[in-house]
């Protein structure tokens, strides 16, 4: 069941870095790099446990932070780009 | 006692791995922004507690591995929802428009207002320089 | 058969540093050169992990009764590595900022043509970089 | 242990150490008295180690008390002590000249960040000099690289950016170069350490590996010393940084580099590995040879002074790559006494011609007019380092031609000879331009030039007349260098 | 599981090139590092994974973005021809596939690099140092010199970003222009989350003898903190907590840490970075030499992070004023 689970997640992976690579908007990129993140936090946890390595749990944990922040920081930059414009504009 | 364990570790794998492909799916084939958040988000939501529950109900006994699988969860379930809310309003914040709203039901609203979106902001780009 | 199974991880990492080093010298965009840089680099470490790689063999953290690690020292030499690599790349990307205030573009044609512009106010009679020159007319 | 045992470690380590402390006193006057400190201190501490060598052999000091291979292992040679000692001591002159030119040319707030950085690029480079170890070496490569950018970024010209940013890309694809090659070496043999490497190498030689290690270092060193078709990032690089950096660069980074493959090419692999078995010769010839005649044509057309300086510190690596190409013990040491004297000469060149930016203004050709009447003493030096530069008899620049082309008839390659002095005669030409400028033309633009005298201050033009005086003192007096580049070289080329 | 990263990677690898929207680029820049440190993970590099993740995915991204935000998200299309480069990247890849020919196979265990230096780090290093994870033992005693240097980088990287971007001294307060600044429930998870970052900040530095992390991961995580509340609360928040003037002499404090136990063991008889100077107890001498360098390269870590986050941030205030100037 375990590899069944490692498999899913890595297909699920593969189908995020689509997403991620058609687009078409930031948006949609942004929401699947979130997406592979996510999905690689639990590959470690998952795959980790399932070949037993060591400390895989820390890694895991810091893979959720740095995804969060990274994700964040997306949209904090973007939001930057988008509002400039249009406020000159008025 | 050891059986049913590795019966409701399974079954989590199980549930939980299905809910990720459906997610992955669903993000691949759903027709706009929108909707994709629905099946990433969701989805996402579920399966990871499932499997990390999976994860801790087959290891022989209650570690600080547990726990920090634990602390893994939470934050994923903190972190993820608190994201895609963020996505999702800084997309409405930021010009697309939802399927729903728009009147042309057809499945390439979406490449249309991708197309419709990249000039403004080639246009912004531009006027910056 | 074995020796294609044990190189074709080397051959992907190749590919990949190559990929990285083709975004550096073909693209005109600065930005985009840093990131073809970091993505240089990071294959280059995926080169260097490999070397290190024991099949069967443990994480090096010792544990009692186990006696086959990989190797740590390409491990240590890599952690210095990725320390160098995103030092020079915050470095680059400071330097881009400036560019882009001074020059207004981050475009390499268009600094290019800028600092050519301004040499031939100055200086009549300027070699610019030959090389670089033919590439353009070709 | 004595504070002597631990000079290896201690003449690297007070000019890093002086880094941090100059922000945290963060005060220009105590960060330029900091930093000449600690270039003074450095520099008597190679003159000591030099004694200790000359009389006792190599040394060795394992640092952090492992032994080597599996400790970092410091190791001085006849080759690592002459370029400390260049190193050392070019770095105090600047250091001592920086005082007034850096006001001038750096913002106030910039100040204290800038000295600090200039130490640790003179540590970083040091310490690639004396490291015995090759990753060891590439960290400090990479130490002075990135403070070389900064450095070079600090130039008031726009273009300043631009060329800063270019070397980065350049230097950092050199850098990774370097890297993989280290990777492939290590593969084959499973050890960093200089000298085991060199016990090992020689049974792996027929080793596809090792051969592509080979070349990856080797262009990954070409990349950082800037030899014909790398070279693209050095002219702007040097033109528009502040004219300390430039000084100070032109005379050792590039210098530093030559070491490096030299290290690599005799010590770590060997003699006839490097430049029998494997066609580097021939490459290195050829590329000095084109390097040599192109470069120099450019210079000719240059207006900026500090660009045609440039270009011919290109030409200059081409001889010296040319050299090691001969493959001869000759050749080598001739490579090793043109890399001192070209030091010297383009180290007084450069910081004359910041002297000439700190007083007049600018650097180009338009500005030298009245050079003579108004700045005297800085003039003279220019002529005399240009003087140096062509090959003179009398100056530093001769003796390291006469080998030179010593060395080549040697080899039996007189066509070789003869490019040597077609070289000389197209310095003539770019040199004259120079002097020209500088003695007859009157000063025309009203504007520009008071007639008056207005000589650099005290503090520049002694580091301008010292390096100005080891240039004649090199030419006339050659036991030193010669006798030190031919031991070294025997060293070299005989291994460890 | 490895074949699917690879491929992952080259994927990765060829939109990276393809895209022209910058932004994305970078996007995918991330998603590469992710999936480089889970390579690493399979292949037991567990150290350089938390750290390629922490820097990769976290910092680099970060701050490309941040330059982005300056530089425009449009790459143009480039005019140059295609050809040279391509020439000059496959020589340099036939190069390397010519070197791996002989090179031993992949996880060979009898392979040379396994064999001359390394093994006395696998087997004397837990008795000699005393602590289970190698990596540290390596890292910050064998070649302890190594990550001094590597200190040095960082600081002079810091040093870098501060003559070449300028800092501003005085917490400028500039609240939420962006719509995260003004979404509550962020706010709200975040100053949840912002304790449990930094604690685990502490807890790597700490616990860098018996697992993943040291000073350097710490440092990054802690900075990371800093940096993620400085997103969602605006600019100069977090400046007022630690400002860069203050930052940028903890750098040099850290990196003094470090060359200062160097010195201490030097004016003590030993060599240079010899920890037995420290301690009669050879391995609780190793055990204090390795905290002390530890922290220090934890503590330059955060503070250069840190002062390179805010000199780019700053920067974009900077730009984004005189930007909107002249239509004014």
């Amino acid at each position: 069941m375990l590899f069944a689970a490692v498999v899913a997640i890595i297909v699920t992976m593969g189908l995020a870095l689509i997403r991620a690579c058609l687009g078409p908007t930031a948006y949609d990129r942004m929401l699947a790099t979130n997406m592979v993140g996510t999905k690689a936090v639990l590959l470690i946890a998952v795959g980790g446990h399932a070949l037993g390595w060591s400390g895989y749990a820390d890694i895991a944990l810091l893979y959720a932070m740095i995804n969060f922040i990274s994700s964040i920081a997306v949209m904090r930059f973007f939001e930057y780009q988008k509002t400039l414009p249009s406020q000159e504009d008025e | 006692m050891d059986t049913l364990l590795n019966f409701l570790s399974a079954s989590c794998f199980l549930i939980g791995g299905f809910l990720c492909i459906t997610g992955g799916v669903g993000l691949l084939r759903f027709p706009d922004f929108f909707t994709r958040v629905h099946a990433a988000g969701v989805t996402e939501t579920l399966a990871t507690p499932l499997l990390i529950t999976g994860i801790i109900l087959n290891q022989p006994d209650i570690s600080l591995d547990s726990m920090k699988l634990l602390m893994i969860m939470l934050i994923v379930l903190a972190t993820n929802p608190t994201a895609s809310h963020a996505m999702t309003k800084a997309a409405l914040h930021g010009g697309l428009v939802p399927l729903t709203q728009s009147k042309d039901d057809s499945g390439d609203s979406t490449e249309k207002q991708a197309t419709n979106k990249k000039p403004s902001d080639n246009g912004g780009d531009i006027s910056t320089l | 058969m074995s020796n294609v199974a044990g190189l074709f991880n080397y051959w992907v990492v190749i590919f990949l540093m190559m990929a990285g080093f083709f975004v550096v010298i073909s693209q005109g965009n600065l930005v985009k050169k840093i990131i073809g840089l970091s993505l240089f680099q990071a294959s280059a470490f995926i080169l260097y992990i490999s070397i290190g790689h024991v099949s069967g063999g443990e994480v090096p953290i010792y544990v009692e009764g186990s006696n086959l690690y990989s190797n740590p020292l390409p491990h240590v030499l890599i952690l210095t590595a990725i320390v160098v690599s995103v030092s020079t790349t915050a470095v680059g990307l400071a330097i881009i900022i400036r560019i882009k205030e001074t020059y207004n573009t981050v475009e390499e044609d268009e600094i290019q043509i800028i600092d050519n512009r301004k040499d031939d106010e100055d200086e009549p009679v300027e070699e610019e970089h030959p090389a670089e020159q033919k590439e353009d007319q070709s | 242990m004595s504070v002597v045992d631990h000079l290896p470690i201690l003449i690297i380590i007070i000019p890093l150490i002086a880094a941090p402390l100059c922000v945290l006193f963060d005060s220009a006057k105590v960060s330029w008295l900091l930093a000449l400190a600690a270039c003074i201190f450095s520099f008597i501490g190679s003159i000591k180690l030099l004694n200790t060598i000359t009389a006792s052999g190599p040394i060795s000091y394992s640092l952090g008390g492992w032994q080597p291979p599996w400790g970092i292992e410091y190791r001085l040679d006849l080759l690592s002590i002459i370029l400390l000692l260049l190193l050392t001591s070019i770095a105090s002159l600047v250091v001592l000249f920086a005082r007034y030119s850096v006001e001038q040319e750096i913002s106030k707030n910039r100040i204290v960040p800038f000295y600090a950085t200039l130490l640790l690029a003179i540590a970083g480079l040091s310490g690639i000099c004396i490291s015995g170890d090759v990753f060891n070496l590439f960290v400090f490569l990479e130490i002075s690289s990135i403070a070389s950018y900064t450095l070079i970024s600090l130039g008031k010209d726009r273009r300043a950016l631009n060329a800063a940013f270019k070397y980065l890309v350049m230097g950092t694809i050199g850098a990774t170069f370097i890297l993989i090659g280290i990777g492939f070496l290590y593969m084959q043999t499973g050890t960093l350490n200089m000298q085991d490497l060199s016990e090992r190498l020689p049974s792996l030689y027929d080793n596809r590996t090792i051969r592509a290690g080979f070349a990856f270092l080797t262009v990954g060193i070409c990349l950082k010393l800037a030899l014909f078709p790398l070279h693209l990032w050095l002219p702007n690089a040097y033109a528009y940084a502040p004219s300390v950096v430039s000084a100070f660069l032109a005379a050792t980074a590039t210098k530093v580099a030559v070491y490096m493959l030299l290290r690599f090419l005799l010590t770590v692999f060997d003699f006839n590995f490097s430049l029998n078995t494997m066609p580097l010769d021939v490459i290195l010839i050829a590329l000095g040879s084109v390097a040599i005649v192109s470069s120099s044509l450019v210079a000719i057309f240059q207006v900026n002074l500090k660009r045609l300086l440039a270009y011919s510190s290109i030409a200059q690596l081409g001889y010296i790559s040319l050299s090691i190409g001969l493959a001869s013990k000759l050749g080598i040491a001739s490579a090793i006494i043109h890399l001192f004297n070209h030091a010297l000469m383009k180290g007084a060149l450069f910081l004359a011609l910041g002297a000439m930016i700190y007083k007049v203004g600018g650097a180009e050709l338009k500005h030298c007019q009245g050079m003579l009447k108004r700045m005297p003493l800085t003039s003279l030096a220019i002529i005399i380092g240009g003087l140096s530069l062509i090959g003179i008899p009398g100056t530093a620049g001769f003796i390291s031609k006469w080998y030179m082309i010593n060395a080549s008839l040697e080899a039996g390659l007189w066509p070789l000879a003869l490019l040597i002095l077609f070289g000389s005669l197209l310095a003539i030409i770019y040199v004259w331009k120079m002097v020209e400028a500088i003695t007859l033309q009157p000063s025309t633009s009203t504007a520009t030039a008071p007639l008056t005298r207005d000589e650099a201050p005290l503090t520049m033009l002694v580091p301008i007349w010292a390096l100005v005086i080891a240039n004649i003192y090199y030419g006339i007096n050659t036991e030193l260098t010669v006798s030190l580049a031919q031991r070294a070289a025997n060293i070299l080329v005989g291994g460890y | 599981m490895d074949i699917a990263l690879l491929a992952m990677l080259c994927v990765t690898a060829i939109a990276a090139i393809r895209i022209r929207d910058l932004f994305a680029v970078t996007m995918l820049f991330g998603i590469y590092s992710f999936l480089t440190a889970t390579f690493f993970l399979s292949l037991d590099a567990i150290d350089v994974a938390f750290t390629e993740a922490a820097v990769g995915a976290g910092i680099t991204t970060v701050l490309m973005l941040a330059t982005l935000r300056l530089t425009g998200r449009y790459e143009r299309k480039p005019k140059h021809n295609i050809f040279i480069p391509l020439i000059v990247v496959s020589i340099t890849g036939a190069a390397l596939v010519y070197g791996t020919l002989d090179a031993p196979l992949l996880g060979d265990p009898n392979a040379p690099a396994q064999q001359h230096v390394s093994p006395r780090y696998i087997e004397e290093s837990p008795k000699e140092i005393g602590i289970p994870n190698m990596v540290t033992s390596v890292l910050a005693s064998y070649r302890g010199y190594d990550t001094l240097g590597e200190t040095f980088v960082i600081f002079c990287a810091g040093l870098a970003v501060i003559i070449i971007l300028g800092i501003q001294d005085s917490g400028e307060v500039h609240p939420g222009r962006s719509a995260i600044g003004d979404q509550l429930v962020l706010r709200v998870v975040v100053k949840v989350l912002l304790p449990f970052i930094l604690l685990f900040a502490l807890y790597v530095q700490l616990h860098g003898d018996y697992g993943a992390g040291g000073g350097f991961q710490a440092g990054i995580i802690f900075a990371s903190g800093f940096i993620l509340y400085d997103l969602v609360f605006g600019e100069g928040d977090a400046r007022l907590i630690v400002p860069p003037n203050f930052l940028k002499r903890l750098a040099a404090l850290g990196v003094l840490l470090y060359a200062g136990v160097g010195l201490y063991s030097l004016f003590n008889g030993k060599a240079f970075l010899d920890y037995s100077a420290l301690s009669d107890n050879p391995t609780s001498a190793q055990h204090i030499g390795i905290f002390l360098v530890e922290l220090g390269v934890g503590i330059t870590v955060f503070s250069v992070a840190l002062t390179i986050f805010f000199a780019f941030s700053g920067r974009a205030q900077i730009t984004v004023k005189t930007d909107r100037r002249p239509p004014l």
